[in-house]
């Protein structure tokens, strides 16, 4: 933590006010309409879902939004779309070979994010990105399975899987 | 047209539902059988939302959404039933 | 025309969700088939609510909403079953086949 | 069962399903009292939901033994189960520690009960307008709590304060009933508010209000009936 967040918000309210931007916002898309009394009842039912559960959830309160954090959640939104298309495309080519010839493997791939969300984020990310498969995180280690390991280093299979995605999203959440 | 590709793309979905359940009655654990259920879940989101749009109703919507919600945690619970072993 | 190419990409969708099904049905063994099926379903159905926000505009907000959700479940439950799958596996001996290429520490080196 | 007959009687079930999907077409023509019913209930109710109206109007009583039916079974699970609960039977609590559920789980359940919850709230509110309402909006509250519990070991459902809420719920749902009687024309008669423009939010008379009790007081019952399951 820098010495600028003495004077931050306090850890509760700041996760009040992010979770509740974010349910308003899902509220909204979900009615899809912007009658007043629609946007008063989501706001209101927000607020109170907010104030439940930001206090008990401390992941909420690890959330901190500025330009650049935004800039590099883009950036990780566009390389992990990158990185779906590109995986689910290998994916097909084994998936309509004749013979599947595929020599299943577990690594174990280091993490140095810190923040719970930023972990969810990786995991979520190599999970979905087909050919690998988070089997457990633990500390800084995942163990992740992987659909083909033929002829390849794995340890160089492991820092692959993370490059492009973990350097944004610890810009992004730390 | 359209309609035409939309039919073609309806009968792909069936036959992956197919496929799909053919492991779900074949799969020999009972991890298989889950992750089978899994995917023929999320492959169940899409034709729902497809039979909304052939439908014209928005409120169809809500369904896939609801299904989502529930398929999800059906096979968190199985899996977590699973791991605490027989 | 907004129709037809939206029409496209449900079937783009469609062909993904087929495939996850055909590697639901031939890859060998449990994680395998847990990576084939529960993952093109992911990119499969993504494309189909894409096409169906092409032909209806007024619906994407809603259409992304289950997007996002669907992003944010099927990795969690397809690790979870997973992870349920190796320990099965060490506990009672082979109820999941799995090819395992060396132990972790072996394979992933110093 | 063999291996191979498995497959005849796939083909059997597809031939089944398959006629069935094939012959269906949606019904134009519907039977009179479902034609006076669907033009009845919006300009008497005011709800563009057909099966809601007649749920939360016309049959609000049968809902009401319906809600009573659950808040039966909750307490009979609660009466079986109770006692189980409570002793701490060092075998069961060591075999569901055995083996926590991961980061990933517990963290995906941090971020999704919020969602869960709002989605519940979300179909409660707009039973009267889309599909839904009480009963399916209170199972996805109590989904809520399931998820808690598959991912939270150490969470404990706190069964005093659901069985006020849900007894509360229970008693605002009557006093809407007698409301009812007072103000308008009988027993749970939802007139009692203005019926408001329709397809808005907040129309249909007390439809909405009869909702979010009914969907409170399910969720609660169903919340207790899986705290007691888990033991």
């Amino acid at each position: 933590m820098s010495s600028r967040d003495v004077n931050a918000t306090p850890f509760a309210l700041r996760g009040f006010v992010w979770l509740w931007l974010l349910l308003v916002a899902i509220w909204l898309a979900v009615s899809s309409t912007f009658a007043v009394e629609s946007v008063l009842a989501g706001a209101l039912i927000s607020a109170a879902l907010a104030a439940f559960f930001a206090r008990r959830f401390d992941i909420w309160g690890g959330i901190r939004v500025s330009p650049g954090r935004v800039y590099h959640f883009l950036l990780y939104t566009g390389a992990f779309l990158r990185e779906l298309v590109h995986a689910n495309i290998a994916m097909m080519r084994y998936v309509y070979a004749p013979r599947i010839q595929i020599e299943p493997g577990i690594v174990t791939v280091k993490t140095r994010l810190k923040s719970p969300i930023g972990r969810l984020a990786l995991a979520n990310s190599i999970s979905l990105t087909p050919g690998s498969l988070v089997l457990d995180l633990e500390g800084d280690e995942m163990l992740v399975h992987c659909l083909d390991l033929r002829g390849a280093d794995p340890s160089e299979v492991a820092r692959g899987m993370t490059r492009g995605i973990e350097a944004p999203l610890e810009k992004t959440f730390g | 047209m359209a309609e035409t590709i939309l039919l073609a793309a309806a009968a792909l979905i069936f036959l992956g539902v197919v496929l799909g359940v053919l492991r779900l009655v074949l799969g020999p654990t009972a991890v298989d059988r889950v992750a089978a259920i899994d995917m023929l879940t999320i492959t169940s989101i899409s034709l729902i939302a497809l039979y909304a749009l052939v439908a014209g109703r928005f409120i169809y919507l809500d369904v896939a959404l609801v299904y989502g919600v529930l398929s999800f945690l059906a096979v968190l619970a199985v899996a977590r039933y699973l791991e605490r072993g027989p | 025309m907004t129709e037809l190419i939206g029409s496209i990409v449900i079937l783009i969708g469609a062909v993904f969700l087929f495939s996850a099904g055909l590697g639901m049905f031939r890859m060998p063994d449990a994680f395998t088939r847990i990576q084939a099926g529960t993952k093109a379903t992911t990119l499969g159905n993504t494309l189909v609510l894409i096409g169906i926000a092409l032909y209806f505009p007024s619906w994407s907000l809603k259409l992304l909403i289950i997007a996002y959700f669907v992003f944010m479940t099927n990795p969690i439950s397809s690790h979870a079953l997973a992870r349920a799958a190796y320990g099965l596996q060490g506990r009672c001996g082979g109820g999941v086949r799995l090819e395992t290429a060396g132990t972790p520490d072996e394979r992933s080196g110093p | 069962m063999p291996r191979a007959a498995v497959i005849p009687l796939l083909v059997a079930l597809g031939v089944v399903f398959g006629s069935v999907a094939i012959n269906y077409s949606e019904r134009t023509v519907l039977p009179p009292l479902a034609e006076a019913y669907v033009e009845m209930v919006p300009r008497e109710l005011g709800a563009p939901n057909v099966i809601t109206g007649i749920l939360l109007n016309y049959r609000a009583f049968d809902t009401l033994g319906e809600v009573a039916v659950l808040f039966m079974v909750a307490a009979g699970v609660g009466l079986l189960l109770g006692g189980r609960a409570k002793t701490d039977d060092p075998d069961e609590t060591q075999r569901t520690a055995a083996v926590p559920p991961s980061e990933i789980v517990r963290h995906g359940a941090d971020i999704l009960v919020p969602l869960v919850a709002l989605f519940a709230a979300y179909i409660v509110v707009h039973g009267h307008l889309g599909p839904g309402g009480g009963f399916q909006g209170g199972a996805v509250a109590a989904s809520c709590i399931l998820l808690l519990v598959l991912a939270k070991p150490e969470y404990r459902v706190k069964f005093a304060q659901l069985s006020v809420m849900e007894s509360l719920a229970g008693l605002l749902i009557v006093l809407l009933g007698v409301a009812g009687i007072v103000f308008a024309g009988g027993f749970l008669d939802n007139r009692i508010l203005p019926l408001g423009e329709f397809g808005a939010l907040f129309s249909a008379g007390a439809i909405p209000l009869l909702s979010v009790f009914l969907g409170a007081k399910v969720g609660c019952e169903l919340s207790v009936i899986i705290g007691r399951f888990r033991a």
